[in-house]
C-alpha cells in the first residue's frame, strides 16, 4: 500500500502556471484552467489545483477557510473547534461540477471566520499567527481534516485530476479574480491525495512549485523550529512555510527572501559592491537552513502579487511574457500563449532571480 | 685583433688557449710545438707503460681542439724572441706576435756520471718519445735501473715493473719521493713498493757506469740492461733569459703570468711563479699548476684580468693502489703540532702550526683530501674550524654549521 | 623475563634474498629493534621491542621486511581472548594502570558504516562538480535570532562572532607536547592554506605560529597551560575543554621529561614539572559555572571570538548539549568515544563514552526541539574518517567536524598506537630532536592539505550525486541518509529511515 | 641552473641517498640484484656532524678546480655540468686532491667519479632527490652566494 501525503516524503514533477494582472483587473478562472491543457504531459492525473486572488470581494475582511473532510462527522468535529475560536460568518458547501474525470471527493466546504478577539488577546498574537496556529493545530491534529486554503479574498482550489479537469470540477469559471496560479502534479510516490495537491497555502501566502529539491530534510528541520509542522513531506509545503517564515515573521523583503532561498553563490556575493555583499553574506549565514538546492520553479502569491523564482542553477524550466498590464508566468511558452496569444516580452529569469509583480494597491 | 704566439704545447700552452679564447674569440693565435704531438697529458706516460690508457687516450684535449679555439699548430722548435721587432723565430721562419705567452716545459736533468756513454739503453722518462722508446727497449726478463726515486723515477717502476724481470731504484736522498713526502710517510710508501718488489738503493748514488752495471758510492754493484735517468728535471729558460727576462730557476713571473718583458707571459714548468704556502716564488712543475697558470696568462693577454695568487704545491699520487695526496708545505718537528694518524696500510699526518694548517700527507684513504688542501689554500684560520674533527676525518663538518650551509648552498 | 610471560607481539620478517643491509631500519628504528651483525654480515632483529609502526617498511629500499602479528597465540578460548589475558600478565607484572593510545581499537559498532547515503536519479538532477559550483563554505557561531533594521530599513548586517571554514572540517586539538613542533607547524601550515582551522589542544601556542592564528582555534582547558591575553587574541575562536572522547571524566599527565625548552615556555609551567590536567575544571562544577568562564573568555577577548565548549559523547550528552546551547557558547564540540588521544587509561579509552554518531543526532535534535539549534554551531569529531564520514555526520546536523586521526595518518602516523612511549618514529608523538626531524613541515602540510582537498572533491562528489550544491542544504538533511542492519531504537536515535524505506 | 642542494634541519642521516645514487648508476633495473652483498660506490655521501648529517654531492662549479687539475683531461664541463669521462680517467684522484667539498671519489674500477645529476642514467631526477624521505636533498635552481 503506497504511503499518501505526510506518511512519506513525496518528491514530483510539474507544471506551473501563473497570471497577473497589474491593475487589478478581474480576470475569469477558465482562463488559468485553459493554460494548463497545453501542458497535459508534465502532470499525469494525480494532482491539480489553482489559487485565485481577489475572488471573494464581499467577503474580503473574512479569512476563508477551504477545508476537506473524509466525513461528516469530521466535519462536525472541526466546526466546533472553529467555533471555539471564531465567529463563523458563512460556511458553506464549494460549488463543485460532477465530471467523470474527478472522482472520490471528499467533502469541500468553505468558511469565512473571523478570529475571537478574547482567544487573540489570551495568546497575545496577532491574527494572522492565530489563524496559521489554528491550520496548523487542525491539520496536525483533526484527522480526516484538512485546511488547504486560509486566507483572505483568496482561495485554493485542488484536487486529484488533471488541472483542466479539476477547474472545471470546481466550475473555476464563476470566478474572478486579478492573480491566479496553477498547478499540474507528476508525483512518483503518492497514490494522489486531495490534500497533496498544489498550490501549498497559508494565510494569504500560496505556493505552486515544480521541482524536486534536495535540501528538503534540511530546510524542514530547520523550519520545524519555528512551530511549523510539515505534515504533508512535499516541497511546496515547506516552500511555503519557509516565505512565511522570512516575509512574515522575519519581515524580509521579497527581494531578501529570495536571495535567502535561491541564495546567489559565494563568488558571486564576494564580487558584489561592499554594501551589498554584506547584506548577502549576512542573509545567507544566518539563514543558511533554509538555501533551497535541487530544481524548482516556483510562483509564491500573496494578496499583493505574485514572484516566480527559478533555483540558483536554473534546473528547471519557467518563462514569463507580458500583454497590456497582464503578466504570465509558466513552464512552457505554449501555457502562455494559450492564455493569450498575443503576449509579448518573452523572458527566461535567470537562477535565483526572482521576478516580482505588484498589483496596484487599493485595487481589492 | 692582436696576434698571439704560445711556445710549448702542453698543458699550459692549452690552458692558454682556453683562456685568450674566454675573452677572445677572433684574434690569431699560434702555437709552436717542439714536440710533434697535438697536446698531449705528460703525466700518462707511466700510465701507458702499464697499460692503463693508450696513446689516443692520452690527448689532452679533443681532437678538433686547435681547430675549435682557431689556433695554429707549428711543430717547430722556436729559436729566437726579437722583442723589438715582436717576432718569434722558429725553422727558418718567423712569427709576429703582440702577445706572447713562453710555455716552454722542462727538460729532464742528466747529471754528469762516468760512464754513462758506455750505456747502450738510456733512457730518459719526460715525453711521449721517451716512453715509447723505453717501451721498446723493455724485454720480460729486463733488469731496469731507474736513477731517482721521485715522481717521474717511481711512477716510470710503476709503470713497467709488470713488464721487466726487475726494477731497482736508486736515491741519494734517504728517503722515496723525497720532495712530497715526509720520512715517516716516505718509509710507508716505499715499504708498499717493496711488497710489490721493487728494490731500493738509498742514501747512494751512481759512482761509475759500465755497459751493464752501476758501481755505487757505497760500493755495491748493479746489474742492469736497461737505466733509466729521471734525477729531476731543469726549466727551459734559456729563450726568455736571451731575450732580456730576468730567470732565476724558472722564468720569473708576477701573479697575472707576466714575465719582466712587456708582453711576455709565462706559465707551466717553465716559471718560478708565486707559492702561497712559503708567500715566495718557486718553480711548481705541476700539472694543475701549469694549466691554471696558462689559463691566467690567456686572459690577461687578451685583455683581461686575472691572477693567481693561491698557488701552493700539491699532489696526488698512487702506487699500485695506494694514493697518496699531500699538500702545502712541511716543517721540522718541534716548529708546530703534526698529528699523526696510523691505519692499516696508511698513514696521515698534518701539519698544524700559527693556528693554520701549513702541510698534510696522506697515504691511503684519501676521501675528502680536497678539504685538506682548501683550507690550506685559503688559508683558512682554525678558530673557526672545530679541530678535532678536522683531524678526525676531512670532511665539512669540521667547519661551523653556517660556513658549512654556505658551502653547500644552503639556507644560512 | 620469565616474569613477564608474554610473548612479542609482532614479528619482524625479514627477506634476507632482498635484504642489502643498508642498515635503514636500524638508524630509523628508535625502538632499537634492527642490529646489523658484522660476524653474519646480516641484519638481525630484536622482536620485543618492535611497536610495528612500521617505519622500517616505509623506509626499507627494497621491500625487504614486513611487520606480522605474531602467530603464537595462547590455547583459544572465547570468554578469555589473548589480550585480555596478556593485559592480566601486564598488570600483575606492573601493578599499574594499562596505558594506551589513539582512538578506542576495540570492535564496537560504527554507525557511519551503516548509513548510506543518496543520489538523484531521473526525478531531479545530480549535479556535476567539474561543471557546476559546488559550495563548501561554513560559518560557525550563533546565528541571531531575529533580523533587526534601522530606522531607514536597511539591514543590520553585524552577527555574532564567526569562524569562516572553507569546507565543514577541522585539524582537532592536540597540544604542543603530546605532538611534535613540526606536527604542529604542518598543521598551522595545512589549515592556513585550506583556509580551515586547527587546535593548539592544552599545550599553549608556540610563538612561531602566531602568523597562523587566524586559523588557530586555541584551548583553555583545567590545566590553563599557555593561556594568557595575547594567546587568547591570537586565535580565530576560544575551546573550552571540558572532556575528550578518548577519555572522558579523565585529566591528562605529560610528564616532566617531556616539559623542556619551548614546551616548558609555551606552556608556562617549569622546566621538568609534570604538566597535570585535572580532571574537571576547579572553578566549573555546574552549568552556571561554566557560562561564567564563557563570558569570562568573550569579556577577555572584546565579545570577537566565538566560544567552543568541547564535551565528550557521554550518555546524557542531549542534555548536556542543551544546557551548553544555553551558556552563551557559540559553537559545542562532541568527541564521540573512538577519538584518538597521546595517552589513556586503557580501560577508560575502551569502555566509556558512546559513538559519536549517536550523540551527534540525539543532540541535533534535542536542540532542534527546543528551538536552540541556532545558538549554537555544532562540530562533531571521535573518528571521522573519511569524506563519507564528513557527508553522513554533516547530514546527520554536525556544521562541521573535527578530524584529527586522519590527520596523523596523513602525516605518517600508523597507529601503532604507543604515542605514550614519546618514541614516535615518525616524528610526530615525540619530542626527541632527532625524531622530530623527521617529520618536514613542507611535506606533512603539503600532505595535510593533499587529503583535505581530496576530501573536499569527495565530499562535493557526494553533494553533487544528491543534488545538493551546498553544503548548508546537506545540514540536517537526514532524509539523505538510509540505515543498514540499524535497530529500529537505532534508527530512531539517528533519526533516518532504514535503506528500502 | 639546477643543482642538488641538502638541507641539513631535514637530513635524517639513513643513508637512503646513497644507496638510491647507487642503484640509480648502477645500470641494472632491480636495486637487490644492483647492491646485494656489494660494496656500494655512492656519488653522495651523508656527513654527520654531531647530530646533525648532510648529504654531499658535486656542487658543479662555476670554476671548477678538478676540471683544471685533472691530468688526464677528462674532467670537462658539458652544459654547466661538470663530467668525469671514465674511459679517460687514469685514477690519479687529483680531483680528489682538490674538490674543496671532498665530493669526489673513486669508483667500483679505480676511476674517479661523482655526482653527475643523473642526467644520463635512467632515472630522470636524481636518484637521491626522488628517493629522500624527507624533502632533505632537493634539485633546485638557486643563486647561489660566490
Amino acid at each position: 500500500m503506497l504511503k499518501r501525503e505526510g506518511e512519506i516524503r513525496i518528491p514530483s514533477g510539474c507544471a506551473i502556471a501563473a497570471v497577473i494582472s497589474k491593475e487589478g483587473k478581474g480576470i475569469r478562472g477558465d482562463l488559468i484552467s485553459e493554460a494548463m491543457k497545453p501542458m497535459h504531459d508534465r502532470s499525469n492525473g494525480l494532482g491539480g489545483g489553482f489559487a485565485g486572488y481577489g475572488i471573494y470581494p464581499e467577503m474580503r475582511d473574512f479569512f476563508a477557510f477551504h477545508i476537506f473532510f473524509d466525513h461528516r462527522s469530521t466535519r462536525k468535529e472541526c466546526e466546533a473547534l472553529l467555533k471555539e475560536r471564531f465567529e463563523i460568518v458563512k460556511g458553506e458547501l464549494i460549488p463543485t461540477r460532477k465530471i467523470p474525470q474527478i472522482t472520490d471527493e471528499p467533502i469541500i466546504w468553505r468558511y469565512f471566520v473571523a478570529p475571537l478577539k478574547s482567544m487573540l488577546a489570551a495568546e497575545q498574537i496577532d491574527e494572522n499567527e492565530f489563524v496559521a496556529r489554528t491550520v496548523v493545530k487542525i491539520n496536525t491534529q483533526l484527522k480526516g481534516a484538512y485546511v488547504f486554503s486560509s486566507g483572505k479574498n483568496m482561495g485554493c482550489f485542488k484536487a486529484v485530476g488533471f488541472p483542466e479537469d479539476v477547474g472545471e470540477f470546481y466550475r473555476l469559471e464563476e470566478y474572478e479574480g486579478y492573480s491566479w496560479t496553477a498547478h499540474g502534479r507528476y508525483p512518483t510516490n503518492t497514490p494522489g491525495w486531495w490534500g497533496g495537491a498544489h498550490p501549498f497555502s497559508l494565510l494569504d501566502y500560496s505556493v505552486v512549485h515544480n521541482g524536486e529539491i534536495s535540501s528538503y530534510d534540511a530546510n524542514r528541520r530547520y523550519i520545524e523550529m519555528f512551530g511549523y509542522k510539515c505534515t504533508l513531506q512535499t516541497d511546496t509545503e515547506v516552500i511555503t512555510y519557509i516565505i512565511d517564515y522570512l516575509l512574515r515573521r522575519q519581515k524580509l523583503t521579497l527581494e531578501e527572501v529570495a536571495s535567502v532561498i535561491a541564495a546567489p553563490f559565494w563568488s558571486t556575493i564576494n564580487a558584489k559592491p561592499e554594501k551589498e555583499k554584506e547584506k548577502l553574506t549576512y542573509l545567507r549565514t544566518v539563514f543558511s537552513n533554509l538555501l533551497i538546492t535541487g530544481p524548482f520553479s516556483i510562483v509564491f502569491g500573496w494578496d499583493g502579487g505574485l514572484m516566480a523564482l527559478n533555483d540558483r542553477l536554473k534546473l528547471r524550466s519557467m518563462i514569463t511574457a507580458e500583454k497590456d498590464d497582464k503578466v504570465f508566468i509558466a513552464s512552457e511558452e505554449a501555457a502562455i500563449i494559450a492564455m493569450e496569444p498575443e503576449a509579448e516580452n518573452f523572458y527566461a529569469p535567470s537562477g535565483g532571480e526572482p521576478v516580482i509583480v505588484r498589483v496596484k494597491e487599493g485595487k481589492f | 685583433m692582436s696576434k698571439f704566439v704560445i711556445i710549448g704545447n702542453g698543458v699550459a700552452a692549452a690552458g692558454c688557449i682556453e683562456g685568450i679564447r674566454s675573452i677572445d674569440k677572433e684574434s690569431e693565435i699560434t702555437v709552436i710545438s717542439a714536440e710533434k704531438h697535438p697536446v698531449y697529458s705528460r703525466p700518462l706516460i707511466s700510465y701507458y707503460l702499464e697499460g692503463k690508457t693508450t696513446l689516443e687516450k692520452m690527448n689532452y684535449r679533443s681532437e678538433d681542439f686547435y681547430e675549435k679555439n682557431k689556433a695554429e699548430l707549428v711543430y717547430a722548435s722556436a729559436e729566437k724572441i726579437d722583442l723589438k721587432k715582436g717576432e718569434v723565430a722558429f725553422g727558418s721562419k718567423k712569427t709576429k706576435f703582440d702577445k706572447l705567452c713562453i710555455a716552454a716545459g722542462s727538460s729532464p736533468f742528466v747529471p754528469p756520471m762516468d760512464g754513462l756513454d758506455s750505456v747502450k739503453e738510456k733512457f730518459t722518462f719526460m715525453t711521449m718519445d721517451d716512453s715509447l722508446a723505453l717501451e721498446k727497449a723493455l724485454k720480460k726478463d729486463s733488469r731496469v735501473l731507474i736513477v731517482g726515486a721521485g715522481l717521474i723515477g717511481l711512477k716510470c717502476a710503476e709503470g713497467i715493473l709488470e713488464r721487466v724481470g726487475s726494477v731497482t731504484v736508486v736515491d741519494l736522498a734517504d728517503r722515496v719521493l723525497s720532495s712530497i713526502l715526509d720520512n715517516e710517510c716516505a718509509a710507508v710508501m716505499q715499504k708498499h713498493l717493496e711488497s710489490k718488489g721493487m728494490k731500493f738503493l738509498l742514501s747512494d748514488s751512481v759512482a761509475k757506469l759500465e755497459t751493464d752495471k752501476a758501481v755505487m758510492k757505497s760500493g755495491k754493484t748493479v746489474e742492469f740492461d736497461v737505466l733509466v735517468l729521471a734525477v729531476g728535471v731543469r726549466a727551459n729558460t734559456q729563450l726568455a733569459k736571451d731575450a732580456g727576462a730576468e730567470v732565476n730557476r724558472g722564468i720569473i713571473i708576477d701573479t697575472k703570468m707576466q714575465t719582466t718583458l712587456e708582453n711576455v707571459y709565462a706559465a707551466g714548468d717553465c716559471t718560478e711563479g708565486y707559492d702561497s704556502s712559503i708567500d715566495a716564488n718557486r718553480v711548481l712543475a705541476i700539472l694543475p699548476n701549469a694549466y691554471m697558470q696558462g689559463f691566467c696568462a690567456g686572459v690577461n693577454m687578451a685583455g683581461g684580468d686575472s691572477s693567481i695568487t693561491n698557488a701552493i704545491p700539491m699532489n696526488s699520487i698512487g702506487f699500485f693502489g695506494l694514493h697518496c695526496t699531500s699538500a702545502g708545505s712541511y716543517f721540522a718537528q718541534g716548529e708546530g703540532e703534526v698529528y699523526e694518524e696510523k691505519s692499516c696500510g696508511g698513514i696521515k699526518r698534518l701539519y698544524i702550526k700559527d693556528n693554520k694548517l701549513t702541510g698534510y700527507i696522506i697515504i691511503g684513504d684519501v676521501t675528502g683530501a680536497g678539504i685538506y688542501t682548501r683550507i690550506i689554500r685559503e688559508k683558512t684560520d682554525l678558530s673557526g674550524v672545530n679541530i678535532d674533527k678536522l683531524k678526525n676525518n676531512a670532511t665539512l663538518a669540521m667547519f661551523l654549521p653556517e660556513t658549512r650551509r654556505k658551502m653547500l648552498g644552503g639556507v644560512v | 623475563m620469565i616474569d613477564q610471560y608474554i610473548y612479542p607481539e609482532f614479528e619482524v620478517v625479514r627477506n634476507q634474498n632482498r635484504c642489502i643491509s643498508c642498515r635503514v631500519c636500524e638508524r630509523q628504528c628508535a625502538n632499537e629493534v634492527h642490529r646489523y651483525d658484522t660476524d653474519l654480515g646480516v641484519m638481525l632483529s630484536d622482536e620485543t621491542k618492535c611497536v610495528n609502526c612500521q617505519r622500517c617498511v616505509s623506509l626499507c629500499p627494497t621491500h625487504a621486511l614486513k611487520i606480522v602479528k605474531s602467530d603464537c597465540r595462547l590455547r583459544e578460548n572465547a570468554n578469555w581472548s589473548d589480550q585480555t589475558i596478556k593485559e592480566v600478565y601486564k598488570q600483575a607484572n606492573s601493578g599499574g594502570v594499562l596505558l594506551s593510545s589513539m582512538g578506542n581499537p576495540t570492535p564496537l559498532p560504527v554507525y557511519w558504516d551503516k548509513i548510506l547515503i543518496n543520489a538523484s536519479q531521473v526525478t531531479n538532477p545530480p549535479i556535476d562538480p567539474l561543471r557546476e559550483p559546488m559550495e563548501t563554505k561554513v560559518f560557525l557561531g550563533k546565528k541571531p535570532e531575529k533580523v533587526l533594521r534601522r530606522a531607514s530599513g536597511e539591514l543590520i548586517t553585524q552577527m555574532p562572532p564567526q569562524i569562516e571554514l572553507s569546507m565543514p572540517v577541522m585539524f582537532s586539538a592536540m597540544s604542543y607536547g603530546s605532538i611534535s613542533y613540526n606536527a604542529h607547524a604542518s598543521l598551522a601550515r595545512a589549515a592556513t592554506e585550506l583556509g580551515i582551522c586547527y587546535n593548539t589542544g592544552e599545550g599553549g601556542l608556540h610563538e612561531d605560529f602566531y602568523c597562523y592564528g587566524e586559523n588557530t582555534i586555541v584551548q583553555v582547558a583545567s590545566g590553563r597551560f599557555g593561556v594568557h591575553k595575547n594567546y587568547l587574541e591570537a586565535a580565530a575562536a576560544v575551546e573550552i575543554k571540558m572532556g575528550q572522547g578518548a577519555k572522558p571524566g579523565i585529566g591528562g599527565h605529560l610528564p616532566g621529561a617531556k616539559i623542556v625548552g619551548d614546551i616548558s615556555r609555551t606552556r608556562m609551567i617549569p622546566e621538568g614539572s609534570d604538566a597535570i590536567s585535572p580532571a574537571p575544571h576547579h572553578d566549573i562544577y555546574s552549568i552556571e559555572d561554566l557560562r561564567q568562564l564563557v563570558y569570562s573568555l568573550k569579556e577577555a577577548t572584546d565579545y570577537k571570538k566565538p566560544v567552543i565548549i568541547k564535551v565528550a559523547a557521554v550518555h546524557n550528552i542531549a542534555a548536556i548539549a542543551s544546557g551548553i546551547a544555553r551558556s552563551g557558547a557559540d559553537i559545542i564540540a562532541i568527541d564521540g568515544f573512538r577519538g584518538g588521544t597521546g595517552a589513556a587509561p586503557t580501560r577508560i579509552r575502551d569502555n566509556v563514552g558512546i559513538p559519536i554518531e549517536l550523540a551527534l543526532a540525539a543532540v541535533d535534535q534535542r536542540l532542534r526541539d527546543e528551538g536552540i539549534r541556532n545558538n549554537v554551531s555544532l562540530v562533531v569529531g571521535g573518528s571521522v574518517r573519511s569524506a563519507a564520514d564528513v557527508v553522513k555526520a554533516v547530514a546527520l546536523g554536525a556544521d562541521a567536524v573535527y578530524v584529527a586521526t586522519a590527520a596523523l595518518l596523513a602525516l605518517g602516523c600508523h597507529l601503532c598506537r604507543t604515542c605514550h612511549s614519546g618514541k614516535c618514529n615518525w616524528g610526530i608523538a615525540t619530542q626527541r630532536p632527532d625524531l622530530v626531524k623527521r617529520l618536514n613541515p613542507d611535506i606533512g602540510s603539503r600532505r595535510l592539505v593533499n587529503l583535505m582537498n581530496a576530501w573536499r572533491h569527495e565530499i562535493k562528489e557526494l553533494m553533487g550525486a544528491m543534488g545538493i550544491n551546498s553544503i548548508e542544504c546537506l545540514r540536517g538533511n537526514r532524509l539523505m541518509l538510509r540505515g543498514v542492519g540499524l535497530t529500529a531504537k537505532e534508527l530512531e536515535i539517528l533519526g533516518i529511515s532504514h535503506a528500502g524505506e | 641552473m639546477k643543482r642538488v642542494y641538502v638541507n641539513e634541519k631535514w637530513c635524517l642521516g639513513c643513508h637512503l641517498c646513497e644507496y638510491n645514487c647507487a642503484f640509480a648508476n648502477s645500470g641494472m633495473t632491480d636495486m637487490v640484484k644492483a647492491l646485494k652483498d656489494k660494496p656500494i660506490y655512492p656519488r653522495v655521501h651523508i656527513e654527520q656532524s654531531d647530530d646533525i648529517t648532510y648529504a654531499v654531492s658535486c656542487r658543479h662549479c662555476k670554476d671548477p678546480l678538478c676540471v683544471k687539475s685533472c691530468i688526464a683531461g677528462a674532467i670537462s664541463i658539458v652544459d654547466g655540468v661538470v663530467k668525469i669521462d671514465k674511459t679517460k680517467c687514469v685514477g690519479c684522484l687529483t680531483c680528489v686532491l682538490v674538490c674543496p667539498y671532498g665530493a669526489v671519489r673513486p669508483g667500483p674500477t679505480g676511476a674517479a667519479q661523482k655526482c653527475e645529476l643523473c642526467l644520463e642514467n635512467s632515472c630522470g631526477e636524481p636518484a637521491c632527490v626522488k628517493g629522500c624521505p624527507n624533502n632533505a636533498i632537493v634539485y633546485e635552481e638557486r643563486q647561489e652566494e660566490k
